[in-house]
């Protein structure tokens, strides 16, 4: 059991904020200004839309809706402007789509503002209204149910698949079992354990689309004439001890635990019930929280190896999905533990010690889990760690 | 439990994983029965060869292939890049 | 009554939880910023004192002010920044906060090395101080460990028709569930202290409340100030003496007798309605009574106002319904509906003793929307 | 009683000024309400809203009554219905008294 927040929808969140939401580039400037103006609100700003096929910028749009529905959200801010709206991206149908939902929305249009100075001061205004109606939310007593988990790994390194990301996998069959949802991703990182994640499908159509995912990425990685240790595993896990990319993948795939996998979700898609899910994205630390976020995570688990770290240096600061969900760092091993102390929300290092066994560990990240999900803010929480949003695109741009 | 030096994941594999920082010379209890003499330094979480593989050998690691030797390693020797090379994903085979 | 705060070690209540940052000289003020604007939930405040040796009255209230306002039970953890060559020590006023019992550190830049190192010394203290703090959850507490300050700016001569009588039926409400009121800004009590000093609850609070009466208007006088020449906005509001101000300030203060009379920046001892001898500026005052340890504060306004304080939840009561129409972004209630007919003093207080109750509870003012944060220390003239 | 709208009001019984609840222009009536109180009184010059009407003749010298308390005094006769404020009255605290 924790403390969130219930939305109308159904939906738990274990954090308040109020989005904003610039649906095209253009309408970025004044949505960055309205932020600044009102405390409590978050933005993701919108790039890469320009030039993009359909299929692309139904991605972002699937990503944005997705975000402003998260659980963690108590309102939305959507800024369009009718010059720039196109089928695909068009901010009047999101925020109805949103208001469907119940969840407190305001639309800005631009070209309706009169001006910059008049959008913002309009759009500040409805900022305002959110940002009261959200501060009428009381955490209430949620189920494990409610709770909607995404992980990835990262920096990986020995430890990672033995005593980091099983913990996580053994943390996701308590959640699944109790009712809830969880997340893992990374199609290029299962390629070479991709069997083993099939025959947990929980249908042969599930199957299909978990290896056509596989061979589609493994076909692009051939198509670029290259040898994939050039590109991945990445120079800091060959430092590490990482040899291949198949190592690296069998190592992944402890964290997804041992639950029947439900379904194959488009990057940003919110999946259609509780359960495990796998996502076929991209292992960015920029993209990969983005995209579950807007798959409805609440809580974004980074699973770091960090051997290949110097001592007392940063992990990745990727905090893209930190924008309305926390991003919590974990680490297997006991040396990253103390070399990224600063960062490091969880260590389960103690299993590469022989000190605790995995079972033990999972049990206590779930209490850690709990904690977070009940309003500790999480350390790179604290300190507002952002990197710049990148959504998930496949195609060229033109 | 006292502290174990070495780990093997599965059964099947024929390499084990350094859980210290190790030194060439060193007898590592890899399991009950066997006893690895290490020729080479092996860097925590990096692996070492429990028994002498051939050139063209698959690399076992969590009971799975992980890759091929490029050339023969012998037992108690460091296993990476410079001697195993992965074949997914490869655009340059 | 019961309502949802953040219970401290020292047995008081909080209605928020604020981690604030706080130069104990006008020195460290940047720093303080720096280190503010790093952490999620923290405020950081600035002024222009603590530096020099001053008078020692003066002295005396700008610390006491200090350990006041990080006493205060909002603020759940603070970091009190100092240069390290100033009279406002600020390892002695970190010490001062600390006997509350709550997480307190000092930082000082001349000990520490520089401002770049201070600021990233801060950062990681504030930094676990936040994780502590966001780990604390609200717990029932009692109304009345509830100090509501009665401020009013901008005044009009709505402001003792509407917006004053209607927070003094709000203020009796609270003091009936046994909490307390602190009315203050002694200059605005000029010309109505016979009526005050009639409801003192013996004759040594009455002496008080003519003698601090007296005082101030001594000191204007003295000061070649004529009181009685009011703020233009005053007059334009139509305030004509300070009589006709001080009599509609007063309402504010609703029916309930006085049990106390403070001195600038002190503790009450006692429940019920407190007067506090602040001047009559409304952020030297505000800050003042939250010194005290008021929790939310109610400001009545005429012409409208933006303040706000970092650490407490300003409730902004209009007194009419032109203004309230013009400044909503700044307002949270209009009492102008008492004027238009449509209400009446006794309902809009009820409305206000329920704002202070969702405030106390978690919803956020207009004036915390905007993050608005002023402060400011009063220093004696002598 | 008239039903007539009000647009000032009488504060205290023993007030002898009202106050505009409207701006209230010169030639106009003000209708003054309080409790068991009504009358309707032709206006000298402009009243804002928020300013003082006399409700009888003011001498010079007498008490400004507001609240039911003295607020200050008349510096100048005021005729019923003229705006009294700062130019008619003034406060007799806070200030160096003239000897």
């Amino acid at each position: 059991m924790f403390l969130g927040y219930k939305r109308p929808d159904g939906k738990a969140g274990i954090r308040n904020h109020v989005l904003i939401l610039p649906v095209h580039r253009m309408v970025n400037s004044v949505a960055m200004q309205v932020e600044k103006m009102v405390r409590g609100t978050k933005i993701s700003i919108t790039t890469g839309e320009v030039g993009r096929s359909s299929k692309d910028r139904e991605t972002i749009a699937r990503t944005l809706l997705g975000l402003a529905l998260n659980g963690n959200v108590a309102g939305v801010l959507v800024v369009g402007d009718n010059r720039y709206s196109c089928k695909e991206l068009n901010h009047e149908e999101m925020a109805e789509i949103i208001n469907s939902t119940g969840k407190p929305v305001e639309l800005l249009d631009i070209t309706e503002s009169g001006g910059y100075y008049n959008a913002i001061t309009s759009g500040a205004r409805k900022a305002h209204k959110l940002v009261l109606e959200a501060s009428y939310y009381r955490r209430e007593p949620c189920e494990l149910k409610d709770l909607t988990l995404g992980v990835k790994c990262g920096t990986s390194d020995p430890t990672s698949g033995v005593a980091g990301n099983p913990v996580v996998g053994k943390a996701f069959d308590l959640l699944v079992k109790a009712g809830g949802t969880a997340f893992f991703s990374e199609t290029t990182e299962i390629i070479g354990a991709e069997d083993k994640l099939a025959k947990r499908c929980v249908n042969e159509k599930v199957q299909e689309k978990l290896l056509a995912a596989v061979s589609q990425i493994e076909a692009k990685a051939k198509a670029t004439g290259e040898d994939i240790r050039n590109i991945n595993p990445i120079p800091e896990n060959i430092k590490a001890g990482i040899t291949t990319l198949e190592e690296k993948s069998l190592g992944a795939i402890t964290k997804s635990g041992s639950m029947p996998i439900r379904d194959v979700l488009k990057y940003g898609e919110r999946p259609p019930g509780q359960g495990l899910y796998f996502i076929d994205g991209w292992m960015s630390s920029l993209s990969l929280p983005l995209g579950m976020a807007a798959a409805g995570a609440n809580l974004f688990m980074y699973q770091l190896g960090g051997q290949g770290m110097p001592d007392l240096a940063p992990p990745m600061p990727a905090y893209s999905a930190g924008l309305i969900t926390p991003m919590m760092y974990l680490t297997g091993n006991p040396r990253t533990c103390l070399k990224a102390e600063e960062f490091v929300d969880f260590c389960s290092g103690d299993i590469m010690e022989g000190k605790s066994s995995i079972e033990e560990m999972a049990e206590k990240l779930m209490e850690s889990i709990l904690k977070l999900a009940s309003g500790t803010w999480t350390k790179t929480e604290i300190i507002n760690l952002q990197d710049p949003v990148e959504f998930y695109l496949q195609d060229p741009c033109f | 439990m006292c502290k174990k030096e070495g780990l093997v994941l599965h059964e099947k594999d024929n390499v084990g994983t350094a859980l210290n920082d190790l030194t060439a010379g060193s007898k590592i209890p890899v399991t009950k029965n066997q006893t690895i003499t290490l020729t080479e330094d092996i860097p925590y979480g990096f692996k070492f060869s429990l028994h002498d593989i051939a050139r063209g050998e698959a690399i076992i690691k969590y009971g799975e292939a992980i890759g091929q030797a490029k050339d023969s390693i012998k037992a108690g020797s460091l296993v990476h890049i410079h001697n195993t090379e992965g074949q997914r994903a490869r655009g340059d085979l | 009554m019961i309502f949802n705060g953040f219970k401290r070690p020292d047995q008081s209540v909080g209605v928020r939880n604020h981690l604030l940052v706080l130069p104990s000289v006008v020195c460290a003020n940047d720093t303080a910023r720096l280190i503010g604007q790093q952490l999620q939930g923290a405020v950081y405040v600035t002024h222009e004192h603590g530096c020099g040796a001053h008078y020692h009255s003066s002295s005396d209230q700008i610390r006491r002010t200090m350990i006041g306002y990080g006493s205060n039970p909002n603020v759940g953890a603070c970091i009190v920044v100092g240069l390290g060559c100033e009279t406002m020590d600020a390892e002695e006023i970190a010490a001062g906060i600390a006997k509350t019992g709550k997480p307190v550190a000092a930082i000082v830049i001349q000990k520490v090395g520089g401002t770049i190192k201070a600021v990233s010394q801060g950062v990681q203290t504030g930094q676990k101080m936040l994780a502590e703090l966001s780990a604390q959850k609200r717990q029932e507490c009692d109304l009345s460990e509830l100090i509501f300050a009665l401020e009013c700016g901008g005044s009009d001569s709505n402001s003792g028709i509407s917006a004053n009588p209607a927070l003094g039926v709000a203020s009796d409400l609270l003091i009936g569930e046994g909490g307390s009121s602190i009315l203050s800004e002694t200059s605005e009590i000029v010309g109505a202290e016979h009526l005050m000093a009639k409801r003192a609850v013996n004759k040594e609070v009455a002496d008080q409340i003519l003698e601090i009466v007296h005082r101030a208007e001594q000191e204007g006088v003295k000061q070649g100030l004529d009181m009685s020449n009011l703020a233009p906005g005053n007059r334009e509001g139509g305030l004509s003496t300070v009589e006709e101000k001080s009599l509609g300030n007063i309402h504010k203060g609703g029916t309930s007798p006085v049990q106390e009379v403070l001195e600038y920046a002190f503790k009450p001892s006692r429940k019920g309605l407190i007067i506090m001898d602040t001047p009559g500026y409304d952020v030297e005052s505000i800050t003042a009574m939250v010194a005290g340890g008021a929790q939310v504060i109610a400001f009545t306004t005429g012409r409208g106002t933006p303040v706000g304080c970092p650490v407490a939840p300003v409730i902004k009561i209009c007194s009419n319904s032109d203004t309230y129409g013009k400044m909503q972004d700044n307002i949270d209630i209009n009492a102008g509906v008492i004027i238009d007919g449509l209400s009446t003093v006794q309902e809009v207080g009820q409305q206000i003793f329920q704002e202070l109750v969702d405030v106390s509870n978690g919803k956020l003012t207009k004036a915390e929307q905007l993050g608005f944060g002023d402060f400011s220390i009063y220093r004696p003239l002598t | 009683m008239s039903d007539k709208k009000h647009n000032a009001i009488l504060i205290d019984p023993k007030d002898n000024i009202a106050v505009a609840i409207e701006n209230l222009k010169k030639d106009q009536k003000a209708i003054v309400k309080g409790v068991d109180y009504y009358e309707e009184i032709p206006l000298v010059q402009d009243i804002p809203f928020g300013h003082k009407l006399a409700l009888t003749v003011l001498q010079e010298n007498k008490e400004i009554i507001k609240y039911g308390e003295v607020i200050g005094v008349a510096m100048q006769n005021i005729e019923k219905g003229e705006y009294v404020h700062d130019h008619n009255i003034k406060g007799i605290r806070g200030k160096r008294q003239a000897n």
